[in-house]
């Protein structure tokens, strides 16, 4: 296993590397100018700037100038925000980022396990109708439209929870029931089916043979053995949320990464969009390395059998 | 002879979207206290349809029309949920055919072995788990003690009947149902299996019904036969009986289509065509199409049952006294002729208790 | 090998120290195959035996070149196959077919069966036009005795028996001299088998045709082969004549198989004892190879047991 | 246990034996043939939700492609005069559809303020600058279906080949091919689609290639699993035995029977790309202005959706209609193709 996981984290750091590499000669080959206003600014003030962020230079050397500040943490200086190290404006934002983004996964996968469980086992009654058209609904909705409904009908309207006001558990309410839907969505439709594999399968049939009830065949057979595959999606809703955080924060101005990230497109500040690439990047093969590590733990026939994880 | 299971009656139908399927059609048979009773038909003929009513298993489209199932002076089918689930994996308890996905993989196997004792008994945890040991090393898994926290897919095809079979005799079941228990397993293997059967039936005084579509693993197992077609047994009576005079034209065909050891015709006997749809189940004999003895009745009625001996009967018109007498086929005379000599013998009796149980 | 003895037949298939390995080289190198020599006379059955595991369908495949086998020789009338491409490889292709298991998986579901029936007629360009084509399909089934009416029906339709003869006239389509069958009847119902097994044996006689019958139902191998050989981890443990294999074997191993065969026969079954074989001598590390213990009988051995073989083998004589 | 019944009645033939049999007759097929995708289409017929939501979707289609030539009055067309205004029908009397606004608790009839002539009506309103919703509507459904619809395209084009050489290929092309495939997914679609269109001008175009570099993949891995399992079956076994070159097995063999994983996955694909659409517009990078798809009629709407709701209910309802319609198919579609999941 040790051995699997140093191969692993070897490909994770060449894949940042090629990211890192594509990003970089990306940026360089964007049309317009860096700097905001710069239509204020005369010919002698942007040569000033380029000197400043080093974009006088030749290419080559401003890349491996990129590549060794990655490797001390520095990601460069932000064009916009007065000069502030990206990575500075990353550590102040992502605080908020995490926190909803773990409070809709969590809420996401347990509400989307226990719905695509009922549905499973009542296949084909009502309520696995009713849960299946929630589960299609989740996956329908645009997350954004989601989030503004939410907006206007719990907050604007009702008024039970702030509008758009980063202040405290209460006001990450509204953003992280939007940012769950998607995972709710993903993961009821995937536990549906595989709990109906699993409810098939012969070893369920040994175990209600053996005497068990319809609900302790679930709970001490179903449940474990449809669970652990529902660990290999949470890598592809990782990213669903990265890109729903983006619009959700917009909406309820969050002070998130996501929120970052749209305003520096809009604003070409090149260094931080590098930054927040490499940083998403970095997040989601985290992400699957821990979820292809825990898999290979909690699954019995990979974690007993030769522990060459080759494909 | 005490009579631990009667089946009576029975008919069982499929829903499916093309229509229904009438898979069980009038079965009647029963289970003596210690024997071995075989059941024996091709794929479709209803024999695994009819044990798994008998456990309260069948699928969700399938609904049980008539019949009842005596368990002890008990109807199993109107038994409640819960009656069922009491009886399952204690009083009667089930072998599947494939080993390889019939044990949970995400769970140890000593705790697999253990687990019905834990549902029926008040058995502490330790207990349980020291009989599941027992019990492993019964079954013949060697170093049981230390292979119960072991996974199902540490161990071989054969290993892990052995383990189902643990399982379902971790009880003392009184009934012990097999359903093609053998027919995924390589023959060596098949034939330790059947021997561990055999043993274990000596042992824990358990009544078994296997169900296969092999006649040769049946000729080794079986106290009595039930040959299975189209959704109704055919013929039945004890296993020197129907191995060696056989009645039904079906129970030819199948006994003459087999090559064994020392065939060497040039030709194998085949029955022609197929079995029939139970969409439509015709209206006679539902071996009429194929049978080369077919008469005109056997297209318009349903044979009886003619008894042959006290333990033998077979439903064909051929045995109706009407009917005129016809010659079997040769490989099944020279059954017959074997039969009549081993009587005389007094290698066989004529009519039942042929004990099948000399173990290893 | 088997070949000095039997002189007079020609011989069809030369195999020789074949090696198929999977993954070589590798950790999980398995050898399939493991140094197996024998070969075919034209015009005769030959069976091969095994339980899973045991390399016999690996060896219908590197044969017919499904596989690019590791080492070793395949002769085909003389000429080496082993190592044949491309251009080739089309005019071997129509000489050797082979019929497969699995009559659901083998037939691909969404063509017609004069299109499966047809496929080799049309990569070979055997028919010049749609006419002759349809001739000859209908001229398929009417041989392995399907009606004309299901040329334009899809396999889903028909039930296993039938999808084998649709499998079975797909591969005369070509019209070759030699067949595998890797297991033809085994997911076949008993009163079925009997079926497939008659047409491919008459199919054989009127069109001369020699067969590779690979099977792990003895009964079966025994009464459609000529010869046998009986393998077992990747390896040949015994070679003979069908009834010299059943009713004098030599190896342990054989001995073992045939103990457990069952049989309709329960006066048989009460008396049969089944002999355990222990699979260590295997792997005493001694190199073995097939060794001619009489006339036209091999069984896997050291030079010294060859010896121990042939006082069995006068054991049986004497009996 | 005999159950010699009472009521069988003989007569002289009952006995007699029956001479020719005929077998072949058991071998006939009666029922009518179906080819796998007439099974399939009879199965999916059986799925309400599904055949709704196919014939909404053909609609939708229909009204798409009339949008071309045809709408009510011109998408992008300023009246200011008339901005704002609420949804109006002909006769002006379904609540909502009447004309009138709550402006501070009094009912006010925006268009008689406005002072749009009689007869003049907008069904769904207008903007805020007073451009006809309506039409917006119809062509931001156009421009988002057909962006979905070009999108799948790049699906088929470079997923399907690849997936089908990956997995046929296998051994080390394979490998490499896989982790070129792992690259490129450990970096967020979303991040290679900005960047995309941060390289290229905004629009149709680069929407469609931006999209279409990433969203090949899913189908590329889809189709290699399927190719993996296929290429061991039997038949295609058969078919290299019988000499079939690998590009005739891969058109003969493969593609018929990839060919419901690769329908059901383009109309998974097709509502996914219409959402990326619709989110690209709506953060401000996607079709620019004045052009109208259901992102930007979304973002526009998002604006003024605490004071003019209706101007963002629209395409809100339309994009999550077509969504569910799409959802809805391709669930019916994986039933009707996946003889497991039938009963």
């Amino acid at each position: 296993m040790g051995k699997y996981i140093l191969k692993r984290i070897g490909y994770m750091i060449l894949t940042l590397f090629i990211i890192a590499t594509a990003t970089f000669f990306l940026m360089k080959l964007m049309p317009g100018s860096p700097y905001a206003n710069q239509a204020k600014m005369s010919a002698e003030q942007i040569k000033i700037m380029n000197q400043q962020y080093g974009l006088d230079k030749p290419v080559f050397q401003q890349y491996i100038i990129y590549l060794v500040g990655l490797l001390h943490g520095d990601f460069g200086t932000s064009f916009q925000f007065n000069n502030q190290p990206v990575s500075y404006l990353i550590s102040s934002r992502i605080g908020p980022s995490m926190q909803i983004g773990v409070q809709a996964i969590i809420l996401g996968t347990v509400l989307g396990i226990l719905l695509g469980a009922i549905a499973a086992i009542r296949k084909n009654s009502w309520v696995d109708t009713v849960a299946t058209f929630f589960a299609i609904l989740g996956r329908s909705i645009p997350n954004f439209v989601f989030a503004v409904l939410l907006q206007f009908f719990l907050a604007f309207k009702l008024k039970i929870f702030p509008i758009a006001l980063w202040d405290g558990f209460s006001s990450s309410i509204l953003p992280t029931i939007a940012l769950a839907m998607a995972p709710l969505a993903t993961t009821a439709r995937f536990m549906r089916t595989e709990m109906v594999d699993v409810l098939n399968s012969d070893y369920i049939e040994l175990a209600r043979a053996k005497g068990n009830t319809p609900w302790q065949t679930v709970a001490k057979h179903a449940l474990r053995n449809s669970l652990i595959p529902v660990i290999t999606i949470i890598g592809p809703m990782a990213v669903d949320l990265m890109v729903g955080s983006m619009v959700v924060e917009n909406i309820f101005s969050i002070p998130g990464i996501g929120d970052q990230f749209v305003k520096s497109i809009t604003t070409n500040d090149y260094p931080t969009i590098m930054g927040l690439t490499l940083l998403y990047s970095f997040m989601l093969i985290v992400v699957i390395l821990v979820v292809d590590i825990l898999y290979g733990f909690i699954d019995p026939r990979i974690r007993l059998s030769g522990n060459e994880g080759s494909n | 002879m005490e009579k631990i299971l009667d089946v009576k009656d029975l008919q069982i139908n499929f829903d499916t979207f093309a229509g229904q399927v009438k898979a069980i059609r009038n079965v009647s048979f029963h289970l003596n206290k210690g024997e071995t009773l075989a059941i024996v038909g091709e794929s479709g003929s209803g024999k695994s349809v009819t044990v798994r009513s008998i456990m309260g298993l069948l699928a969700n489209n399938a609904h049980v029309d008539n019949g009842s199932i005596d368990f002890k002076g008990k109807d199993l089918l109107k038994a409640t949920p819960r009656e069922l689930e009491s009886i399952r994996g204690n009083d009667i308890s089930m072998i599947f055919q494939d080993p390889m996905t019939s044990l949970d993989p995400t769970m140890p196997i000593g705790k697999q072995v253990a687990e019905p004792l834990l549902i029926h008994g008040s058995m502490s945890k330790k207990k349980a788990m020291a009989r599941a040991e027992e019990v492993l090393e019964l079954v013949g898994i060697t170093n049981a003690k230390n292979r119960m926290k072991d996974y199902p897919h540490q161990f071989s095809g054969g290993q892990r009947q052995r383990i189902v079979i643990a399982i379902s005799i971790v009880n003392y079941p009184e009934v012990l149902i097999a359903d093609e228990p053998t027919t995924a397993l390589d023959v060596t293997i098949q034939a330790q299996i059947i021997d561990l059967m055999k043993e274990l039936q000596n042992k824990i005084e358990t009544s078994i019904i296997f169900i296969t579509h092999d006649l040769g693993v049946v000729a080794g197992i079986a106290d009595r036969v039930a040959v299975m077609y189209a959704g109704k047994i055919i013929e039945y009576g004890s296993v020197d009986e129907i191995f060696y005079n056989p009645q039904h034209p079906y129970t030819w065909g199948l006994l003459n289509s087999m090559p064994t050891l020392d065939t060497s015709s040039d030709r194998l006997y085949a029955i022609p065509g197929t079995p029939p749809n139970l969409l439509n189940p015709p209206a006679g004999d539902a071996f009429a199409p194929r049978n080369p003895y077919a008469m005109q009745i056997d297209y318009e009625q349903m044979p009886p049952f003619y008894k042959v001996t006290d333990t033998h009967y077979a439903a064909t018109w051929l045995l109706d006294p009407q009917a005129p007498k016809v010659e079997p086929p040769a490989a099944i005379k020279k059954r017959q002729e074997e039969y009549h000599q081993l009587v005389a013998e007094g290698k066989i009796q004529s009519s039942v208790k042929g004990g099948a149980k000399d173990g290893e | 090998m088997a070949n000095d003895s039997q002189a007079t037949p020609k011989k069809l298939i030369e195999v020789k120290h074949l090696k198929q390995y999977f993954n070589a080289g590798r950790p999980n190198e398995v050898k399939a195959i493991d140094d197996i020599s024998f070969d075919i006379y034209e015009g005769e059955t030959f069976g091969l035996v095994g339980e899973s595991g045991s390399g016999k369908s690996t060896t219908g495949r590197s044969i017919i070149r499904l596989y690019n086998p590791t080492s070793g020789e395949i002769k085909f009338y003389g000429e080496d196959i082993s190592k044949i491409k491309h251009k080739d490889m089309l005019k071997f292709r129509r000489e050797m077919q082979m019929i497969f298991q699995d009559p659901y998986a083998s037939l691909n579901p969404r063509m017609k069966v004069k299109d499966i029936i047809a496929e080799g007629l049309d990569i070979h360009h055997l028919v010049k036009n749609d006419e002759e084509r349809d001739a000859r399909v209908n001229e398929l089934l009417d041989l392995v005795g399907l009606s004309r009416d299901h040329a334009t029906r899809y396999p889903h339709e028909f039930s296993g028996g039938q999808r084998q003869r649709i499998g079975i006239a797909r591969a005369l389509a070509v019209e070759p001299k030699f067949i595998i069958a890797d297991e033809p009847i085994s997911a076949l119902d008993v009163s079925i088998q009997a079926q497939v097994v008659n047409l491919l044996r008459d199919i054989q006689k009127e069109q001369n045709l020699t067969y590779l019958f690979i099977a792990h139902d003895l009964s079966m191998v025994k009464y459609i082969s000529d010869r046998i050989a009986v393998m077992h981890n990747g390896r040949l443990m015994e070679l003979s004549t069908a009834s010299e294999v059943y009713d004098h074997p030599l190896h342990p191993y054989t001995k073992s198989l045939l103990s457990a065969v069952p049989l309709p026969d329960p006066m048989y079954e009460r008396n049969r004892h089944r002999k355990p074989y222990d699979d260590s001598i295997e792997h005493d590390g001694k190199e073995r190879s097939l060794k001619e213990i009489v006339p036209g009988h091999f069984v896997l051995a050291t030079d010294e047991e060859v010896s121990l073989y042939q006082a069995s083998a006068e054991e049986y004589n004497e009996k | 246990m005999a159950d010699n019944s009472t009521d069988i009645k003989f007569n002289e033939n009952s006995f007699k034996k029956i001479e020719k049999h005929n077998v072949d007759e058991q071998e006939k097929i009666s029922a009518p043939s179906l080819t796998f995708f007439q099974d399939a289409v009879r199965r999916l017929k059986k799925n309400k939700a599904a055949v709704i939501s196919f014939w909404l979707l053909a609609l939708i289609v229909v009204f798409s492609i009339i949008s071309i030539w045809w709408t009510p009055s011109d998408p992008n067309a300023q009246h200011v005069a008339y901005a704002n205004l609420p949804p109006k029908i002909a006769n002006g009397q379904i609540p909502g559809f009447t004309g009138k606004a709550n402006v501070g608790g009094r009912i006010v009839d925006k268009y008689a303020q406005a002072k749009v002539p009689s007869g003049t009506y907008y069904v769904l309103g207008t903007d805020y600058l007073g451009r006809d919703l309506f039409s917006r509507l119809m062509k931001g459904i156009a421009l988002s279906l057909l962006i979905g619809f070009l999108a799948t395209l790049f699906d088929l084009v470079i997923g399907v080949p690849y997936g089908v050489v990956s997995g046929w290929k296998g051994g080390r092309v394979d490998t490499l091919m896989q982790r070129f495939i792992e690259i490129i997914s450990s970096i967020p679609n979303l991040v290679i689609v900005i960047l995309m269109l941060l390289l290229f001008t905004p629009g149709l175009g680069s929407i469609v290639v931006a999209m279409g570099i990433t969203g090949w993949i899913t189908m590329a891995r889809l189709v290699r699993a399927e190719t993996l399992t296929l290429k061991t079956q039997e038949y295609v076994l058969a078919a290299r035995t019988l000499g079939e070159s690998p590009f005739k097995i891969a058109i003969k063999h493969l593609v018929p029977n990839l060919s419901s994983t690769i329908i059901i996955q383009t109309m998974f694909s097709i509502p996914t790309a219409i959402f990326f659409e619709a989110f690209l517009s709506f953060i401000g990078i996607g079709i620019p202005a004045p052009n109208a798809s259901l992102g930007t009629l979304l973002s526009d709407g998002q604006k003024t959706f605490r004071f003019l709701p209706y101007q963002m209910w629209y395409p809100a309802a339309a994009i999550s209609i077509i969504m569910i319609a799409f959802n809805l198919l391709a669930d019916g579609l994986r039933d009707a193709f996946d003889p497991k999941t039938q009963e």
